[in-house]
């Protein structure tokens, strides 16, 4: 038998870039074709952020090289902020590391593996390191070529260039060496991820010139350049206790109180005396026996009588007011699990405001009109921007949905999915917007057959920390509340669609019916002639001078419709 | 013993009553016109929320409901437009004393309307829907209005019939019988020499009573619906019924199928609610089979299996069950009787045919089953 | 004109001779085993593969392929013994002179084997097998053996019938006509007053010519098949041919289906080769309708559609289309005449039905089309 | 516009453990019951593998203990090596660390993540630290409370207590306090995970005491411990450039030939020198510039023939052998990534022998049947362990499948997926297990209608490096070799299966034969009666003699049918 220290002798510590090498299909570097859109998608992605945060407009060009059988240069370019030179081996070449994963802020990429990643599965597929140029925009050019030291998770400059910058450039040029991939147009290559991304992202002028030269241009349908991102401060609603233990054993702040007021949205020192007042109820009523007692009470703390309860308690109420006062004042440090439960707890029994807004990004109703109808030419099309919202561990979140209807677009359903404008190509049936959209009782909204539908639906998932269901990042995990605003936006859109395809089939209608009757005028006198032997002529008569009449009547309801329509369009 | 009972009705066919109708029809929608209105028809209703069932006469009924087809609403115009084409195809065919199948009525019907790439019906399926309208709007049934029926059913027996010209005794037909018409609004009963008429499911019974001289010794009249009775079968035994005051007994399988024959000849169908009165015979009585007929004659060899998930397990009820526990519901079958039957089938999960009897014998059914229970009035309501 | 033709053959139905040769089956297998012998029946091979066309005498006929089934084989032991229960029983039946349907000669036949759970027969599937099974062997219609078929169609015409004691005219019998039943075997035909038998497809086509009284005025007898047409009507065709030489004329839609049937009547189906001899009537010709009637008298307009996936399409052919390349390739429609049909249909992709003809006129098919094409001979073979 | 500089200046390094303390669902931690499942999962997990490494027999008791609504504490105890103390911090506490994940090993475990994810589970949910109670044997039991820093990635002891161990116990009992999940009896659940486990591990008795205090016991059924498994070096077939690229780099030989031979397995000096000509007579055709020669010389090279490639150039192979001996000589760490393509290229053509099946540990045949027998009680059981072979990366593995069937195995085709023993509870339909079975033509080997057949296959992939489709570890990705192995083993198996039925069926015919002859002969005499007038009685008499008769010839044919089927049961 072996003994325990000789088995620990051989204890190491794995670096996460050794464990992502070994599980590359984890961050979507699965299947040839799968992989090029993966490499292709953390470029461009960080493109469109660092533009974004920086407030530029951004041109993105793509371009694929075949260098060989399933062999790839692939190299993006923006006109992006640029890279600082110390940066660089941190954006390139260390998993984990970035600027957005800490803080609670919405952006594209997310946990800093994205680009990373890219650099790491061409240099374990071709051994080439990636090539990246860079500037500020300052005198002078980076060049340098960037490996990843696996086992230390850092990156790791094999060649630096300096070159002078005469001309003021600043951006980022990336060229990826990859192996095992193939470039393919198909509904999960780049070309389709191109052209998604540029719907999502009016603002950005996207190009891609293919392996055989082609050169196909995405252009920029909106010159407003969307706000910047801030950071976000967690909302109390469905803040999970872990969170606030974690964070109030790193806060600056010297009491639980400014802990609170400082590091989480919506609470005022108005709203700290009502939690005050919410955890001494609770506290109160927890130590009811009567287990019948305590639900009733708790029934009417969720119905906002926390004074009434207090005040049923007299003097009891007030000691306990006092320790939780207390509890208020003293180091957050010192606060305890079970402490941090109670606050919890209080959260979900009180109202808050709904989370800040600025800090997410949505594209936009406008914006997705423009995006939806440059490159899609529908007949119809609209978008809903829902409200933000929370989920689970108050983490804010926002949907929005275009709709694009008839026109040029095809008798076929698509769905186009976003996570923070990002498409996603993969994994549809899992994702909570598939079963959203498909949840939906289209019929109601004279769609008959969705399947058939020439439609096109647009979802895109704003948060500070997307659900996704895997590393892989193609598909969002099905979240009651974010399921919920799916479909309620939706289906405002779907109203609005409804609207106007009544509209259309009423003028359509009342433009034909005048005609359909006269229509059926000759046969209807011949019958009647049968019947009655009045001569048919006579009838046909009585009939046109019936539909004449009628028609006076029924512009204006013609008119009406008309407006309807209008509206709806608007 | 089953003897003739008096009669209730007369032979009442009258083509005039029907031309005078459609008539009437003609000239009310010319009358709205000519004032300026927009003309219109009431429709009854159909459908299941348009029926009951009615405890007196023991038969279903239509309700009240009305449903409007306006000229001027262009949701109805076709319609309206179709409804007086059959309305003046029928007048035609009738005065000519012609007879038209409802396929032949489609496509007599069916032409394009000038200018236009329309058809006046497209399908069969939107000329059916019209007829049925009429016939609930002028309260005569399609053989009235010379539109027949598909045929199916013969009948054998001491009777004779008058159709037009010819004279004929259906016993005197061979095994083959008389080949009941789509519409037998027209023939007329001369001499009725039977005691009773015995409806029978299946074709292979009727031919086996046949054979076996049952007709003769029973003094009974075979009606063979073979499957469900055709409208022609089922206006045939309603006017031999209330006509010529036959006794009615039914005679099919054990099982969901042959109660729902028996059923429809009793009570008439939901669909063809609207002409209960001229279709249905509440007095008919059933013989056969049973279950009590299983265990009473020793069958259990020879029961099949009820098809489909019975209640009580994982999906069910469905096929046989679900349909028996259906018929349990109707009003004419809450009786203890057939609550019975329809029980035990449900709790033995077996149906049983008519031609198990052969089991025993071929002549048991005829020598021995029918004969005995008719006598002894084992009949169910 | 068409006019009756010299008999081919004569009545020759012998209860006698289905008799012995079942008695001859049962001697051969008590001698083998009397012998130690593994005693074993000679069974024609059903199935595609055991069938050809006769081109000289144009049917379908059975090759020479023949089965063993064995006793000491333990695969075969119960179908062995099926075999001869079935024999046994249709002995009976012959000798009494009785008949039975295929599901009564299953329940007669079915019971426990005692000291066992098993059942002679679990199922009709297992009995319907096993008769045809002795129709092949012993060379004998089931309708010969007294075991009858369902029924289906119906006869109009001036022709005089006796069915046992009963004789009639299926003229006199108004609309209605006579029905035919599952086994015409034993009828025999006193007068033959017509001069072609027209088959008919649909009873309400055959409704139509009864009531325009085309029988009378064409000196035709109406043989009404109710779709497929039933073995005893094509047995009664087979007879009214070869025996009372009367010209066969087929009446069908115009579409795969009613192009079947007719070939069933002409040709005998692949099915029954084995009964070709006696069931198919190769002489029949076809009336219509064609796709040359669609031009001919204007249809166009109430032509259906044909179902299915044509050849040329993704997926095709299918429906329709698929069984209408299967008709090209029958032996007896290689012909140009119907070639050239068949092609149009194709190529149109459309359907005619019978009682499209109504479009014209009620009276039009009687009066116009029939006489004329008849008369023309504008018949294809 | 912002400039680079400021917006770097939130640049921040996330730790592991944040990562996954947010993606907590990659983990296996999504679901009431998945997530209970995957706490015990990961203990039991730890606790077998401690066992076998040290060869100890495992004796692991689970007790759930319900707290409260969604409440549970989880107790795993085994008769493990223990584990030293200093060691305790970086087991529970710190993830990616492990003995096991650097090194080619197999193990149930993989990744180092495991435990120490449960702990982080049992933390965020229930706040409270996971409780650890072990010995390795000595004079004392280490009690200590374990905590995770998130932000650090290390394991915190909250408080730590010291016990005499006057009896001398030795093992490991942690107990983990979670919220959010729940304990059913479903497929899902620990129940049945447990009795999978206890059926590929017939050597472990493993307890399980439920909520409702339910003691289950699954047997031991077998008393031999499997060998510990062995650190295998990876093979050359299918090996990837950057494998050898980068082991090259640390290597501490100092030829790249000495490098090749100690680091790989099955390669020697004479495989050297083999490698050595196919790499030169590679160098020699990539020369060619006709295409076609070129084609119709590597598929001579495919066929063996590189002495006469080499013959063929003369004196210029002559030059290039000795360029790539020199090669050879050289120091690992100068080995270029053209040159590390070169070999593995080289690797492609060449023979080797299958990998070295000591570091795999396969249930093995007769543990399967054991396990099978043991806990399903079937009428018939199979198993085939099939030899090892490698895939993608020069991983080796080895399937390993057992069949059962009849008995008290319920109408119904159940699948044990597992890999390394470790039992796959979820994610059933994306694996390559599951679409192996499925591809089977199961009418082939007489089982007509696999869903209602009473048979379950279990199917055990081992493998260094088990790939998983996602972190959950609960689908095996499809990958082509191990694909069409598993459907080779099921072959195997369905094919004694087939022998089985066959010989069963055989036999039962046999002995019904005569009883189903004499029991038509009743039957067949009445009618034959009818017939022909011969007396019923003397008819049944001819019969009954004929198949006596018949059976004295037949007796030989049973006897070889119970041979067949004795074979198939050996």
């Amino acid at each position: 038998m072996a003994k325990a220290k000789e088995l620990f002798k051989e204890f190491k510590i794995q670096s996460v870039s050794e464990f992502f090498r070994r599980n590359a299909a984890m961050l979507g570097y699965t299947g040839k074709i799968r992989s090029l859109t993966t490499v292709v998608h953390e470029a461009v992605t960080n493109s469109l952020d660092a533009c974004e945060e920086a407030g530029i407009l951004p041109y993105v060009r793509v371009e694929i090289e075949e260098l060989g059988r399933e062999h790839y240069k692939i190299i993006v370019e923006d006109n992006g902020p640029g890279i600082p030179e110390k940066f660089i081996t941190h954006v390139f070449g260390k998993m984990l590391a970035g600027t957005k994963a800490h803080r609670n802020i919405q952006s594209r990429g997310q946990q800093g593996i994205g680009i990373s990643g890219a650099v790491m599965f061409a240099q374990i597929t071709s051994g080439k390191a990636t090539r990246v140029i860079t500037s500020t925009g300052g005198d002078e050019i980076i060049e340098a070529w960037v490996k990843i030291d696996v086992e230390k998770n850092e990156g790791k400059i094999v060649k630096k260039l300096k070159h002078p910058n005469p001309t003021g450039w600043r951006g980022t040029r990336i060229e990826l060496e990859v192996k095992n991939v193939k470039y393919v147009r198909s509904k999960q290559g780049v070309f389709w991820y191109l052209k998604l991304t540029a719907i999502a992202n009016p603002h950005a002028h996207i190009e891609l010139i293919e392996p055989d030269g082609k050169l196909i241009v995405f252009p920029r349908s909106s010159e407003e350049i969307p706000k910047p991102p801030v950071e976000m401060k967690p909302h109390p609603k469905g803040v999970m206790t872990d969170d606030i233990y974690r964070m109030a054993k790193k806060t600056r702040k010297n009491t639980v109180k400014r802990f609170l007021i400082s590091e989480f949205s919506r609470i005022s020192d108005k709203k700290i005396d009502e939690l005050i007042k919410y955890i001494a109820a609770i506290r109160l009523i927890n130590r009811e026996e009567d287990k019948r007692i305590k639900d009733q009470l708790f029934e009417r703390l969720a119905k906002g009588e926390v004074d009434l309860i207090l005040k049923s308690y007299g003097r009891r109420a007030k000691k306990v007011l006092k320790e939780v006062q207390k509890l208020m004042e003293k180091p957050p440090e010192k606060l305890s699990w079970h402490e941090a439960e109670e606050i919890v707890e209080a959260f979900k029994y009180m109202k808050f405001l709904a989370p800040p807004t600025h800090g997410l990004r949505p594209i936009g109703e406008e914006n997705i009109v423009k995006g939806l109808t440059g490159i899609l030419k529908p007949e119809f099309v609209t978008a809903v921007t829902r409200s933000p919202k929370v989920y689970r561990g108050g983490i804010p979140f926002q949907v929005e949905v275009g709709l694009a209807y008839g026109g040029e677009l095809e008798s076929t359903f698509n769905l186009l999915r976003y996570a923070n404008r990002v498409p996603l190509l993969f994994d549809a049936g899992a994702c909570v917007t598939t079963m959203a959209a498909r949840s939906i009782d289209w019929k109601r909204y004279k769609v008959e057959d969705l399947d058939r539908a020439p439609l096109t639906l647009l979802i895109n998932v704003i948060s500070v920390h997307v659900p996704y269901t895997s590393t892989g990042k193609q598909s969002i995990a099905n979240e009651d509340e974010i399921y919920e605003e799916i479909r309620l936006a939706i289906m405002e859109a779907a109203r609005r669609l409804q609207t106007y395809l009544s509209g259309k089939h009423r003028r359509l209608y009342q433009v034909k019916r005048k005609k359909t009757l006269q229509k059926y005028v000759p046969e209807i006198a011949r019958a009647l002639s049968i019947l009655t032997g009045e001569p048919e002529e006579k009838i046909k008569e009585y009939f046109l001078r019936l539909i004449e009449k009628k028609f006076e009547n029924v512009e204006e309801t013609l008119e009406q419709a008309v407006e309807v329509e209008a509206d709806a369009e608007a | 013993m089953l003897k003739r009972e008096r009669p209730k009705e007369r032979f009442g066919y009258d083509p005039q009553k029907v031309l005078r109708k459609l008539e009437e029809l003609g000239r009310e929608i010319l009358k709205e016109v000519r004032q300026g209105k927009n003309p219109y028809f009431d429709i009854p209703t159909r459908g299941l929320n348009n029926v009951y069932f009615d405890e007196v006469k023991r038969v279903i009924r239509m309700g009240d409901k009305l449903s409007r087809r306006y000229f001027l609403n262009v949701a109805h115009a076709r319609k309206f437009m179709q409804t007086l084409l059959i309305a003046a195809y029928v007048k035609r065919l009738v005065s000519e004393g012609k007879h038209a199948s409802l396929r032949e009525a489609y496509y007599a019907n069916k032409h394009t309307i000038p200018g236009t790439k329309e058809n006046t019906f497209e399908d069969q399926s939107e000329s059916d829907p019209i007829i049925e309208d009429l016939e609930r709007m002028l309260g005569v049934l399609r053989e009235e209005m010379h539109l027949t029926a598909d045929r199916r059913g013969y009948v054998y027996g001491d009777i004779t019939i008058r159709d037009g010209e010819d004279e004929f005794n259906t016993s005197k037909l061979g095994m083959g019988g008389w080949a009941v018409p789509g519409t037998v609004e027209h023939i007329q009963f001369v001499d009725i020499n039977v005691d009773y008429a015995l409806v029978v499911e299946t074709a292979a019974m009727a031919d086996r009573l046949i054979e076996e001289k049952f007709p003769k010794k029973e003094r009974a009249l075979i009606i063979a619906t073979q499957g469900q009775a055709s409208r022609g079968v089922r206006r045939l035994i309603h006017r031999l019924h209330y006509e010529e005051g036959l006794p009615i007994i039914v005679f099919t399988d054990g099982d969901p199928y042959g109660w729902y024959i028996y059923s429809t000849i009793k009570q008439g169908s939901i669909n063809l609610a609207y002409l209960s009165e001229k279709l249905a015979t509440p007095e008919a009585k059933f013989v056969g089979m049973t279950m009590d007929d299983i265990k009473k004659y020793g069958l259990e060899n020879v029961t099949e299996k009820l098809k489909g998930i019975p209640p009580n397990k994982k999906g069910g009820p469905t096929g046989d069950y679900k349909r028996i526990i259906e018929e349990m519901n109707y009003p004419w079958f809450k009786n203890k009787e057939w609550q019975r039957q329809l029980k035990l089938a449900l709790e033995w999960g077996v149906r049983i045919e008519q031609q198990a009897l052969a089991n025993k014998s071929l002549e048991f059914v005829a020598k021995k089953y029918l004969p005995e229970k008719i006598a002894n009035e084992e009949l169910l309501p």
